[in-house]
């Protein structure tokens, strides 16, 4: 596999290694071993991605061993601090240096999107556990997703939304790419389905006093407010949503999952009980595979729960470990890449699969209220809009 | 040494003084021959070496500001971050060429840079730190805001970088990105190494030490103080396209306000108002974080931070003292050659 | 025949505070002049305004006739009105050659000169090194002023004021702090100065001041108390009475 | 209208107490100390510590932040901070980031880096209507805690002797310390009130500015703000600037929330570039 990779660099490296291989025993070891650079934000803002997702990886090949086709898979951490030009310098590293065959981790879309034309180039897949951007699977054919596309959480939302009758709707997202997308998304679909998107507030990323836009939320009275805000910042915005009356006055708060982020929940206290969103994972998703995998997530790292970063690291694990056993433990980027096309499985998340067209994911969008259960908090899910493509590409696919 | 030099006339002793100060050294020539040469060995290592390269050329222009002209900074990556979009929008355009990229980079980079020269000119350390820093903090919400320019947080799509010269095209090891870099930073160094030692270059030190006392002799400090500052903003606009250029690809993240701090660290790390204090600390400060994040790839700021603390308490003269006995020691030859100058 | 230095009516007041109070001085080409006065009576507020570090209320500063008041700092230098500093203001990491040097580059229009060596170009050391010659400091001109003696600074101080080629120099307590054995070089340094430069001694110490002065103005509370030739101010009881207010002559 | 303006004086008056620390010692004792935000998150760990795992009562904890804070600084100072007044301000911005680091690393070791919540009892939660105004319960606490704090330090720092002394030993050390003060002292106490101060503020600020590990570089550039528009010369200019800071930002929010943070930073560049000094520094300083 190697040899095929460096083409360019050609006859002396080609030579060394073949000599290597007759040698030593070693080249036999490097053959049966196939290595996985994963490559997330272990500092920085974005650290609890990181943790979530690594923690989610490790757990996976503690549950299924780290055999997959016959080789032994090996996992790289190397933490980009949430920086693009260092993710994608490591991403080159790994790929030239440890000669990885698979690319994972990403948690924000910048940092996929600046590594996309090295995994073009190098032929190596790129498996996306956490960017959310939907544009980020058309940036290189060797892209795969196993996160979720902001749309595809969104847009159900506002389906809810019509469906419960509100009308008139405010949005309020995070000044950033993700944010802008959601509310985009948001309200397209709801301005289709008829309602009325009334104000579209966005609030600077770096200095979160939500106060005064609740205000004009307070002021505009709209029937709901949908909220999309980075992980960590969601209790902030319930607190003061509430702080200001507003759940009294009756404006119904929801947004995506990214809200009541299951990784917080359980410390944001009372005033989130009934908080409705839409989202892909829940922690208190009600089936054998996700019970098996919350325990053996809580085990290995107490104090803590799983969430949606969790799962999609997690996925991504099996969607290498199943193209891996789908190609017999051959590497080859292109035929790895081909291999997770159309892959499906049960997932802790609920059903899941690889768009063959799109690579990105196919899955199940739950509606979830926040409830307390002996003593905890959860997203309880009542509802499933089943096998929700990515909006955006469906749009287009359509075109 | 000294018979010779006192039997000649002061003037003429002045004059070799002079040309000896701005001599090359040994140690300087070793270490370009090296970096030069190490574009033939540890190929693994380019993409880092080419990012050192980088970030020194990066602390090296904020050196002439801090360093010789004493203004302190904590928004330089406004005028890295201009060059980064500047090369990134003409290479989304289809100016894919590196050197007029560069070019172009250097220019707005020194445009903002002079016109935002006179807002450090007045004020204390304090008010410098802070209007630097909401200069590159208003930079970053604009790049933020203009999306259909900038690509906004997603960071900017679809640069086509041509090869440099026409011929040397970017490969995955990071060996054109390298000696590319290395190249504009020699080049940068060999023009700053006339300039430190030029009337110019010793005005900027004496305004440093004193600018009262500088415009008392006749120096015109807002002058000097503004050309300095734009060359600074020039050069930092060049290394942010050489980030954009080698990289690929650029965002928000080039005009963060980390960056503005790392390169302050790098240039205390290595020491300001040297010439290649920045080029040493860029090592020093990547070499560390590299080795430190991957023992711990959570905690590595830590140490790093601790290092810090270490260094500004111990301070870097008697550190440079301890380093300089154990090489000393290690080495002897180069303590003789050092002496023998 | 016009006058070297001329002030007319200055006058500086902070807020309500008055820290010179219509100064009239009159000063011609060649002249020693002395401008004495106890602590607080504003000579530092003085060598401010003529030097153009503070800008005056109201009154005028005559350059060789011409009207001063709006320039910079450094356009008066470039003018020929320079000044010495009482605590040493020089520049710690640069030699006696590179300090000297600036003040004659920049005189040649070479200031901003980045692109060649200090002194590759014009009779920039010629003249650097005269300078120091007349101080007695070539021999040590390749060290770092941190590491010269204190007297030698003090002679720096005064010989890279003098490169600048001022036609008026105000010496702002050039003797001060200096330890008793380099006293003598110093003062003999200021008693040398070019007969050409019109020199303004402001000065604490009497000895000085008689030995150096041809005529003396008195300052106290921002005014001038009194005028006159050294032998006038030596006899004049008000002046007696201010320093012997202060305790200190 | 009264109710933005309600909440930008409650977020000024935050700002102020988490800031004022800063103000004393970069405006009496000429210290950049770019930590400050690190005393302000480990008070608000502090209480999110001694509420998540004691089970103290929120208005408990106040108190025990402001000392534990205090202790730290006090304990910082008289280590590591003392060796430092009087070099360059480049040191001290290099020492203080070094710190940082440390502080954001330690913490996200010690507590993870995920955002902590408060919990606040049922008395400072919901809102009541006065005069046409929807005023929140918590809000008007701040504003009654951060007044009575503010007029507390005016009082000490001009009527008290302990304000005068260190007022003598800023101006002059060697003075001071001839006229008997112990310089030393003053200067470790003063510095541990301020870090203690921006630990309760930290406390405070939890509710309403969230805390994860990363808070000491979030909020620093505003502490920044409201000491270098108010100017380091007196507590009022800081307080002032720290009002309109809040205002400022509330109000824009509200009203143009499209032009995000712009407001803020080109209303500081404006006032530094009119007044290098501050808005209201002392002239002549």
């Amino acid at each position: 596999m190697t040899f095929s990779k460096t083409t360019r660099r050609g006859a002396l490296t080609g030579i060394s290694v073949a000599a290597l291989a007759l040698i030593t025993p070693f080249a036999a070891y490097a053959e049966d071993v196939v290595k996985v650079g994963l490559i997330l934000p272990m500092t920085g803002p974005s650290a609890s991605t990181g943790r979530q997702i690594s923690q989610a990886v490790a757990l996976y090949q503690a549950m299924n061993g780290t055999k997959a086709g016959g080789k032994t898979v090996e996992v790289i951490v190397k933490d980009d601090t949430g920086v693009a030009d260092v993710t994608k310098r490591l991403a080159q590293e790994l790929i030239v240096n440890d000669k990885v065959s698979v690319l994972a981790g990403f948690g924000l879309t910048p940092l996929a999107l600046a590594t996309a034309p090295i995994s073009t180039q190098a032929k190596v897949p790129q498996v996306v556990m956490a960017a959310a951007t939907a544009t980020i699977t058309e940036a290189s054919p060797y892209i795969v997703r196993t996160s979720f596309t902001l749309p595809q959480a969104t847009v159900p939302a506002a389906d809810l939304a019509t469906k419960n009758g509100w009308k008139k709707v405010i949005t309020l997202v995070s000044d950033y790419g993700p944010g802008i997308d959601a509310e985009k998304a948001f309200g397209a679909q709801f301005t289709a389905n008829g309602g009325t998107v009334a104000a579209a507030l966005r609030v600077p990323l770096k200095n979160p006093d939500f106060a005064p836009f609740l205000q004009r939320v307070a002021d505009e009275k709209p029937d709901a407010l949908f909220v999309f805000v980075p992980s960590g910042f969601g209790a902030l915005v319930i607190k003061q949503f509430v702080e200001r009356g507003l759940d009294k006055s009756g404006v119904k708060l929801f947004g995506t999952g990214d809200l009541p982020d299951d990784d917080q929940l359980d410390g944001m206290g009372d005033v989130v009980i009934g908080l409705i969103s839409t989202h892909h994972y829940s922690a208190a998703h009600p089936s054998p595979e996700n019970k098996a995998f919350v325990d053996a997530y809580v085990k290995a790292n107490p104090g803590q729960r799983p969430n949606f970063m969790a799962v999609g690291g997690y996925d991504g694990m099996a969607a290498i470990y199943k193209a891996l056993e789908k190609t017999k433990g051959d590497a080859d980027g292109t035929k790895l890449v081909e291999a997770m096309k159309g892959l499906a499985w049960v997932s802790p998340r609920g059903p899941m699969s690889i768009d063959p067209e799109t690579r990105d994911v196919i899955q199940n969008i739950y509606v979830r209220k926040v409830e307390k259960v002996d003593g905890h908090l959860w997203n309880i899910e009542s509802e499933a809009f089943e096998k929700v493509k990515d909006p955006v590409k469906a749009a287009k696919m359509k075109k | 040494m000294t018979d010779i030099t006192s039997s000649l006339p002061p003037v003429a002793r002045a004059g070799r003084f002079l040309a000896g100060e701005a001599r090359w050294s040994w140690l300087e020539i070793g270490f370009w021959v090296v970096a030069f040469g190490l574009a033939f060995f540890f190929r693994s290592n380019h993409l880092l070496f080419a990012e050192i390269a980088i970030l020194a050329l990066f602390a090296v222009s904020l050196d002439i500001i801090l360093g010789y002209a004493g203004i302190v900074s904590l928004g330089h990556a406004a005028f890295f971050g201009l060059g980064a979009y500047t090369v990134g929008i003409m290479a989304r355009s289809g100016w894919g060429d590196p050197l007029t990229g560069l070019a172009a980079a250097g220019v707005t980079a020194g445009i903002l840079g002079f016109f935002t020269s006179f807002l450090v000119l007045r004020g204390s350390d304090l008010t410098r730190l802070m209007i630097t820093l909401g200069v590159a903090s208003l930079l970053h919400e604009t790049a933020n805001k203009l999306d259909w320019l900038t690509g906004g947080a997603d960071g900017l799509q679809g640069m086509m970088v041509g090869p440099v010269l026409g011929r040397f095209s970017f490969d995955l090891y990071g060996t054109t990105a390298y000696v590319y870099a290395l190249s504009v930073l020699f080049v940068v160094v060999l023009g700053l190494r006339i300039l430190v030692h030029s009337p110019f270059g010793h005005a900027l030190r004496a305004i440093r030490d004193n600018p009262l006392r500088a415009r008392a002799i006749g120096i015109p400090v807002n002058r000097r103080l503004i050309a300095a500052y734009t060359l600074a903003a020039v050069i930092a606009g060049i290394a942010g396209a050489l980030l954009a250029q080698t990289s690929g690809f650029a965002s928000l993240d080039v005009l963060e306000f980390h960056r503005s701090a790392d390169v302050m660290l790098v240039l205390v790390i290595g020491g300001s108002g040297r010439l290649y204090g920045g080029i040493l600390g860029a090592i020093v400060f990547r070499f560390a974080q590299d080795a430190i994040s991957t023992i711990t790839p959570q905690y590595w700021q830590f140490w790093i931070g601790m290092g810090l603390v270490i260094l500004v308490l111990a301070g870097r003269d008697r550190l440079e003292t301890v380093g300089r006995k154990i090489v000393g020691r290690a080495l002897p030859w180069i303590a003789n050659k050092e002496a023998a100058r | 025949m016009t006058l070297a230095l001329e002030t007319r009516g200055l006058m500086k007041s902070f807020g309500g505070l008055i820290a010179t109070n219509d100064v009239s001085l009159q000063l011609p080409k060649g002249a020693r002049h002395a401008l004495i006065g106890p602590n607080g009576a504003g000579k530092t507020t003085l060598i401010n305004l003529l030097t153009g570090v503070l800008a005056p209320t109201s009154g005028e500063i005559l350059l060789d006739g011409r009207d001063i008041g709006s320039l910079g700092v450094e356009q008066r230098v470039g003018l020929g009105l320079t000044r010495t500093f009482q605590i040493n203001q020089l520049f710690p990491d640069l030699t006696a050659i590179e300090t000297v040097a600036l003040a004659v580059s920049e005189r040649q229009g070479r200031g901003g000169d980045w692109w060649r060596r200090v002194g590759t170009k014009g009779p920039v050391l010629e003249e650097v090194i005269e300078v120091l010659d007349r101080f007695d400091l070539t021999d040590r001109m390749t060290e770092q002023t941190r590491y010269l003696p204190y007297g030698k600074q003090r002679l720096l101080e005064i010989a890279v004021a003098l490169a600048t080629k001022p036609r008026v120099l105000l010496l702002d307590e050039p003797a001060a702090g200096v330890p008793e054995g380099e006293r003598e070089e110093i003062l003999n340094a200021v008693a040398d100065l070019p007969k050409d430069v019109t020199v303004v001694l402001i000065e604490h110490d009497m000895d000085l001041v008689f030995r150096f002065a041809e005529s003396i103005s008195v300052l106290v509370a921002g005014a001038v108390l009194t005028e006159g030739t050294v032998a006038e101010i030596k006899a004049d009881p008000r002046v007696k009475a201010v320093y012997l207010g202060e305790g200190e002559v | 209208m009264l109710t933005i303006l309600f909440d930008g004086i409650s977020t000024g008056m935050l700002l102020f107490v988490l800031a004022c620390g800063l103000a004393v010692t970069l405006g009496l004792m000429n210290f950049v100390n770019l930590a400050h935000g690190a005393f302000a998150m480990v008070g608000g760990y502090v209480t999110v510590i001694a509420m998540q795992r004691f089970g103290v009562p929120f208005l408990a904890t106040l108190p025990l932040a402001f000392l534990i804070a205090a202790a730290i600084g006090l304990v910082l100072e008289r280590t590591l901070y003392v060796h430092l007044y009087g070099r360059s301000h480049l040191d001290q911005v290099m020492f203080s980031i070094g710190l940082v680091f440390m502080a954001m690393a330690g913490m996200d070791w010690f507590m993870g880096s995920s955002p902590q919540n408060v919990i606040l009892p049922e008395a400072l939660k919901g809102r009541f209507d006065f005069a046409g105004i929807g005023i929140g319960r918590y809000r008007l606490f701040l504003v009654v805690i951060c007044g009575i704090l503010a007029v507390a330090l005016q009082l000490t720092l001009s009527k008290t002797r302990f304000g005068s002394r260190l007022r003598a030993a800023v101006d002059d050390q060697r003075v001071a310390r001839g006229l008997g003060i112990r310089v030393q002292t003053i200067f470790a106490a003063t510095f541990a009130v301020g870090s203690g101060l921006a630990g309760l503020g930290g406390a405070l600020g939890a509710e309403i500015l969230g805390l994860d590990p990363s808070f000491p570089v979030k909020y620093m550039v505003f502490f920044l703000i409201v000491v270098t528009v108010g100017g380091t010369s007196s507590i009022v200019g800081p307080f002032l600037a720290a009002l309109m800071l809040g205002i400022a930002d509330v109000g824009s929010k509200y009203y143009v929330p499209e032009l995000g943070s712009f407001v803020i930073y080109a209303v500081m560049i404006a006032v530094l570039i009119v007044r290098p000094n501050g808005l209201f520094a002392r002239p002549g300083r």
